[in-house]
């Protein structure tokens, strides 16, 4: 797999030099290596010389989408390299207008799942060498001795969960789609959680919650917290105190995760960046779990032009209360 | 609310925020008065133009400063004097109302009802109704701030 | 109380509240014993009214004031907001003085220029007041003075009626637009600058005002070959502390609260361009 | 003289010294190691080297109120708010305890000191544990630190096999050690306490860089290396040595509280003025005052890099913008 991640780097680069050198693009949105050999990190590409750095390996999970907002303001067009959940956040800011398609190249990535360093020293200790990956296993390189595992089993908990790999939207395919997925404990945590007493709820998440340190890293890497002013700065009314109280914690995780009924790609980013562990996807795919049992079922950034279901209505919607 | 009500030791009352559509849900709030039906003074009106206009920082600032129970209530599906507001207020607080229960807030505590101007006898029993679960359940403290003191009773009446 | 948390605050009262401009009201507030602390022209202190919060303002009465510490304020912001809306009576909240202040040791035995536009004229007033208290120490004192319209000119009595009736003093006004009760200078604060044509011998500049205003009149003082050490200017920056901690009222390793608000242009020259 | 105190006498210890007063120590929850107050039942990890974030905010809190407020009519009343109860740190390690000299610097032997701060420094007694072996973050021998010796701790704590070996530094933990006295017992074998721990240096050089950097404001380095910055708050929270604060008012008009909480100079609105101008605009200038700060402006006041080698930002930051990269981005590497 070392090889074939190394073939497909190659291969990515070739397909996009064409268009950066060629000057289709004024900038390559990709990743290149961070200081570890577990850490993939953004790469903000303008020359061959920056190229030489592009990977494409099992560590690249920070989505790219999310810096159009901002560098379609100083580049004419940009090309960006897209997994399955990078073009459904694309296609989210698609829908918001935050972004114009015919400024953005998109390379699709058919993406096999990401891997979890946590997960890497849990099964390999925490003196792990390196890895090298074969066809669906991993092989942990310890100072002992080789251990190997599904591949499968050392993902990120949002790659685990998720049901589309390959890109939804793209301009050019790099490589053979995946297929969708079938996920059946895709909401098993969230059930697990209803079957929980009210006071047991709370008292979790009010513990979770208590980690938050209000770094909103949660928004800040979120494809549908996009925009200009967030609730939590605005100042009249100011809605969310500073304090790291119990009711203050509520406050910006209940109306963070509510804004994302409709428009979360369940990509889980928030999971991944939280540097404390707040379990953020349990309360985004309550949501989602809600709103496909009440309104029908419903993937954000699928279909751009599907109405979101917080945006329209029927008639003759049911009620989460009586309404006699 | 005064502090003395809102002590359980000293005969705790419960607390409630009803958000009222200014066209259907509050008229039908003036007919109960009007017609001197009864109902329990522990419900605080809010008037609000729809049951579209509630976003809900409202629902959880009233928790947060010692609401027991909060109520939207807006026309019937159908009746919007805005047209489709409360068509999307159903689908909005239906979400928000079961994310209110996921983190345990006991499901008697947020209500959506749909109340005309001339359901003065409705407003009435659903308050009747609303005051009587939340009495059954004692004292909200979930998403509460402990810092919260309630304004003394004399500044209220100001 | 208070003495060991410099973060916490005494309580004043607040004396009277005058309208100077639409937006600019000026408060006059005062402990038990006349001010609550002394302080230097220059110099500011932090208001609080809960559950508002605090900001930082100049201190606009001259330090030989001792009745009482005024501050003309400009409505921006939440605090300045409520400060406005506040009657004389009330008491507020106050924890000071935060900063430098004018270097008036230096500028002793020289030539003094004000440069001040809007609710710039805040703090240089405090300057102002104290070399008219301590006359013999300065030489001629000169007040340019402008606002957007008529209506925007701080403290009227003062820059029309006891300024210029000081001796060895001129007050200059100007107004950025016609208006039809103006008889006076009409023009930028900057160009009226030029247009005057300051010489910079034995003199020190002294200029507060919006950032614009500022920026065009150390050009102006620039084309008048005054020296970056005899341009004085200070800064505004968002601060929370007011004693070099709360970190962001930097300019590279200067802190505005404690280390300014009061720089000369050479200073400043020398600091990242970031306020 | 080392004491030892044996693992199964831990809990033991724990339960004496948190009656005396609130007991941080490094508590897992999950994936998440910080230091909290100790309580029955919760799990201590005196293995992990770095916590997720750092143990500052034992002195200085996340939150923290210094005032309440009344409000009756035109009177307004001020109370101080103060707590003076005594605290233990335990199992801090010596690049958090350089970091918390650091902070000192700014909030102690700054004129004024802050008064907060000064009592909770006052107030604690410090368990300074050494390292037995350097996270793969680690990079504390860039600055000179000894991963094994705190000098600032009132008592130096060692793992071993058997137990913790304890030694009093200080008066304080004199004192601290004599409470504990009947759960230690005298450790005749000294040897091999200490080992050589080794944490990698990324091939950086630090020397000079803070001179190097006071002409570089403008360095065309910043126009790309914020590009990547999400412009979340992680980096400053989890860091040992920033500290930035905000204040804010809680309550009502007739009364309330003052507290003071973290605040990161990431935000926007952190230099956001009331009239709308805002000195540090876009998150370019954020980025540069955050590296600078810690590379340039707190070393030319006081004399050493901003940066404890802790990791923490190598490893929380979702983009991987963390201090060695700049650092590398700003030249600070070893020639050849």
């Amino acid at each position: 797999m070392e090889e074939q991640i190394s073939e497909q780097t190659v291969k990515v680069k070739k397909a996009v030099s064409q268009d950066l050198l060629g000057g289709r693009i004024d900038l390559l949105l990709g990743w290149e290596k961070g200081h570890y050999w577990w850490q993939s990190r953004p790469l903000f590409a303008r020359s061959e010389k920056d190229l030489e750095r592009l990977v494409w390996d099992s560590f690249c999970a920070v989505n790219l989408s999310r810096y159009l907002q901002d560098e379609l303001k100083e580049n004419k067009k940009i090309g960006v390299l897209v997994k399955g959940c990078d073009a459904r956040a694309f296609n989210r800011l698609l829908q918001d207008r935050i972004v114009e398609r015919e400024r953005v190249i998109l390379y699709g990535l058919p993406c096999p799942g990401m891997l979890d360093y946590a997960r890497l020293t849990e099964e390999g200790g925490s003196d792990l060498e390196g890895i090298i990956e074969q066809d669906g296993t991993v092989i942990l390189q310890t100072k002992e001795e080789n251990k190997e595992m599904p591949r499968e089993e050392l993902l990120l908990a949002r790659c685990r969960n998720c049901m589309h790999p390959d890109p939804v939207v793209y301009d050019q395919m790099l490589f053979t789609p995946l297929g969708d997925r079938e996920r059946p404990e895709h909401f098993k945590a969230v059930e697990e959680l209803e079957r929980l007493s009210a006071d047991e709820r709370y008292t979790y998440w009010e513990k979770e919650l208590s980690r938050c340190l209000r770094c909103y890293a949660c928004r800040q890497v979120c494809p549908y917290c996009s925009c200009l002013e967030c609730f939590v700065e605005q100042k009249s009314p100011r809605w969310q105190g500073r304090a790291y109280q119990p009711s203050e914690n509520f406050m910006f995780h209940l109306v963070r995760a509510y804004h994302g009924t409709g428009r979360c790609i369940d990509c889980g980013e928030c999971e991944r960046v939280c540097p404390v562990g707040i379990p953020l996807m349990e309360l985004n795919r309550k949501l989602i779990k809600d709103i496909n049992e009440l309104y029908g079922h419903y993937e954000a950034g699928l279909d751009p032009e599907q109405e979101p279901p917080l945006l329209t209505y029927r008639p003759d919607d049911p009620a989460a209360f009586s309404e006699k | 609310m005064s502090a003395a009500l809102n002590d359980p030791a000293t005969g705790w009352e419960p607390l409630i925020v009803a958000f009222c559509c200014n066209w259907c849900s509050y008229a039908g709030g003036d007919l109960a008065g009007t017609s001197r039906m009864n109902y329990p003074a522990n419900v605080k009106v809010i008037r609000v133009p729809c049951s579209g206009r509630i976003n809900p920082m409202f629902i959880l600032r009233a928790f947060q400063r010692g609401a027991d129970g909060v109520l939207v209530a807006g026309c019937h599906p159908g009746d919007c004097h805005y047209s489709t507001g409360n068509y999307h207020s159903r689908r909005r607080l239906s979400a928000f109302k079961r994310i209110l229960e996921f983190v345990g807030l006991e499901p008697e505590r947020f209500e959506v009802r749909w109340i005309s101007a001339s359901e003065g006898d409705k407003f009435a029993e659903e308050m009747e109704a609303m005051t009587g679960k939340i009495k059954a359940l004692g004292p909200n403290r979930k998403m509460r701030d402990a810092r919260w003191k309630s304004k003394s009773l004399s500044k209220q009446l100001k | 109380m208070g003495k060991a948390n410099p973060l916490m605050p005494q309580t004043v009262t607040v004396l009277d509240i005058t309208t100077e401009t639409p937006d600019v009201k000026t408060l006059r507030v005062a402990g038990k014993e006349g001010i609550p602390f002394d302080f230097m022209p220059g110099q500011c202190a932090m208001l609080s009214v809960p559950p508002v919060g605090e900001a930082i303002f100049s201190i606009t009465s001259s330090p030989h004031c001792r009745d009482c510490l005024e501050f003309s304020i400009k409505r921006v912001g939440d605090v300045s907001g409520v400060l406005h809306e506040l009657v004389s009576g009330r008491q507020l909240g106050i924890r000071g003085p935060y900063g430098n202040g004018f270097p008036v040791d230096e500028m002793k035995g020289k030539d003094l220029l004000f440069i001040g536009g809007g609710i710039g004229l805040a703090p240089l007033r405090s300057l102002i007041g104290y070399c008219f208290a301590n006359r013999e120490e300065y030489g001629h004192i000169d007040i340019v003075y402008g606002a957007r319209s008529p209506a925007d000119l701080v403290r009227k009595s003062e820059i029309g009626e006891t300024w210029p009736e000081q001796p060895d003093s001129t007050v200059y006004l100007t107004v950025d637009a016609e208006f039809p009760d103006w008889s006076g200078h009409v023009g930028f604060v900057p160009s009226y600058v030029s247009e005057l044509a300051f010489t910079p011998e034995n003199r020190i500049a002294v200029t507060c005002g919006p950032p614009i205003m500022i920026k065009f009149v150390l050009q102006a003082l620039e084309k008048l070959n005054f020296a970056p050490e005899h341009v004085i200017t200070t800064l505004e920056m968002r601060m929370k502390c007011g004693v070099g901690k709360c970190g962001r009222c930097n300019l590279g390793s200067v802190y505005v609260c404690k280390d300014g608000p009061v720089f000369s242009l050479a200073q400043l020259n020398e600091l990242p361009s970031e306020y | 003289m080392k004491k030892l105190l044996l693992k199964e006498k831990w809990p033991e210890l724990w339960a004496l010294l948190a009656h005396e007063g609130p007991l941080y120590l490094p508590v897992e929850e999950g994936s998440v190691v910080l230091y909290q107050l100790w309580q029955e039942g919760v799990k201590v990890n005196l293995e992990a080297v770095n916590s997720t974030v750092s143990p500052k905010d034992i002195f200085l809190p996340r939150e923290e109120t210094y005032l309440r407020y009344s409000c009756q009519g035109e009177m307004l009343d001020l109370e101080d708010v103060e707590s003076d109860e005594p605290i233990i740190a335990f199992a801090l390690h010596p690049c958090d305890l350089k970091a918390i000299e650091m902070i000192d610097r700014v909030f102690l032997n700054q004129d004024p000191p802050d008064a907060l701060y000064k009592k909770r420094r006052e107030n604690t007694t410090v368990v300074a544990l050494a390292c037995r072996q350097p996270d793969p973050y680690c990079f504390c021998g860039v600055f000179g630190i000894d991963p094994t010796d705190a000098p600032g701790a009132d008592v130096m704590a060692y793992l071993t096999e058997k137990g913790l070996l304890l030694e009093e530094q200080t008066a304080k933990g004199k004192i601290l050690l004599e409470k504990a006295a009947p759960l230690l017992e005298v450790e005749a074998d000294e040897t091999n306490i200490t080992v050589d721990v080794k944490t990698q240096d990324f091939g950086l050089q630090v020397e000079g860089l803070p001179e190097d950097l006071q002409e570089r404001f403008n360095d065309p380095v910043w126009d790309d290396l914020f590009r990547s910055c999400l412009g979340c708050g992680i980096c400053t929270y989890v860091c040992p040595t920033c500290y930035c604060f905000d204040v804010e008012d809680y309550g009502h008009e007739e009364g309330g509280e003052r507290f003071r909480c973290w605040d990161s100079c990431m935000f926007g609105h952190f230099t956001q003025m009331a009239g709308g101008h805002n000195p540090r605009p876009s998150r370019k200038e954020r980025v540069r005052q955050r590296f600078m700060h810690k590379l340039c402006y707190y070393p030319e006041t006081y004399g050493e890099i901003a940066c404890v080698g802790c990791g923490r930002c190598l490893r929380s930051c979702p983009v991987n913008l963390d201090i060695v990269q700049a650092i590398k981005a700003l030249g600070g590497e070893k020639v050849g």
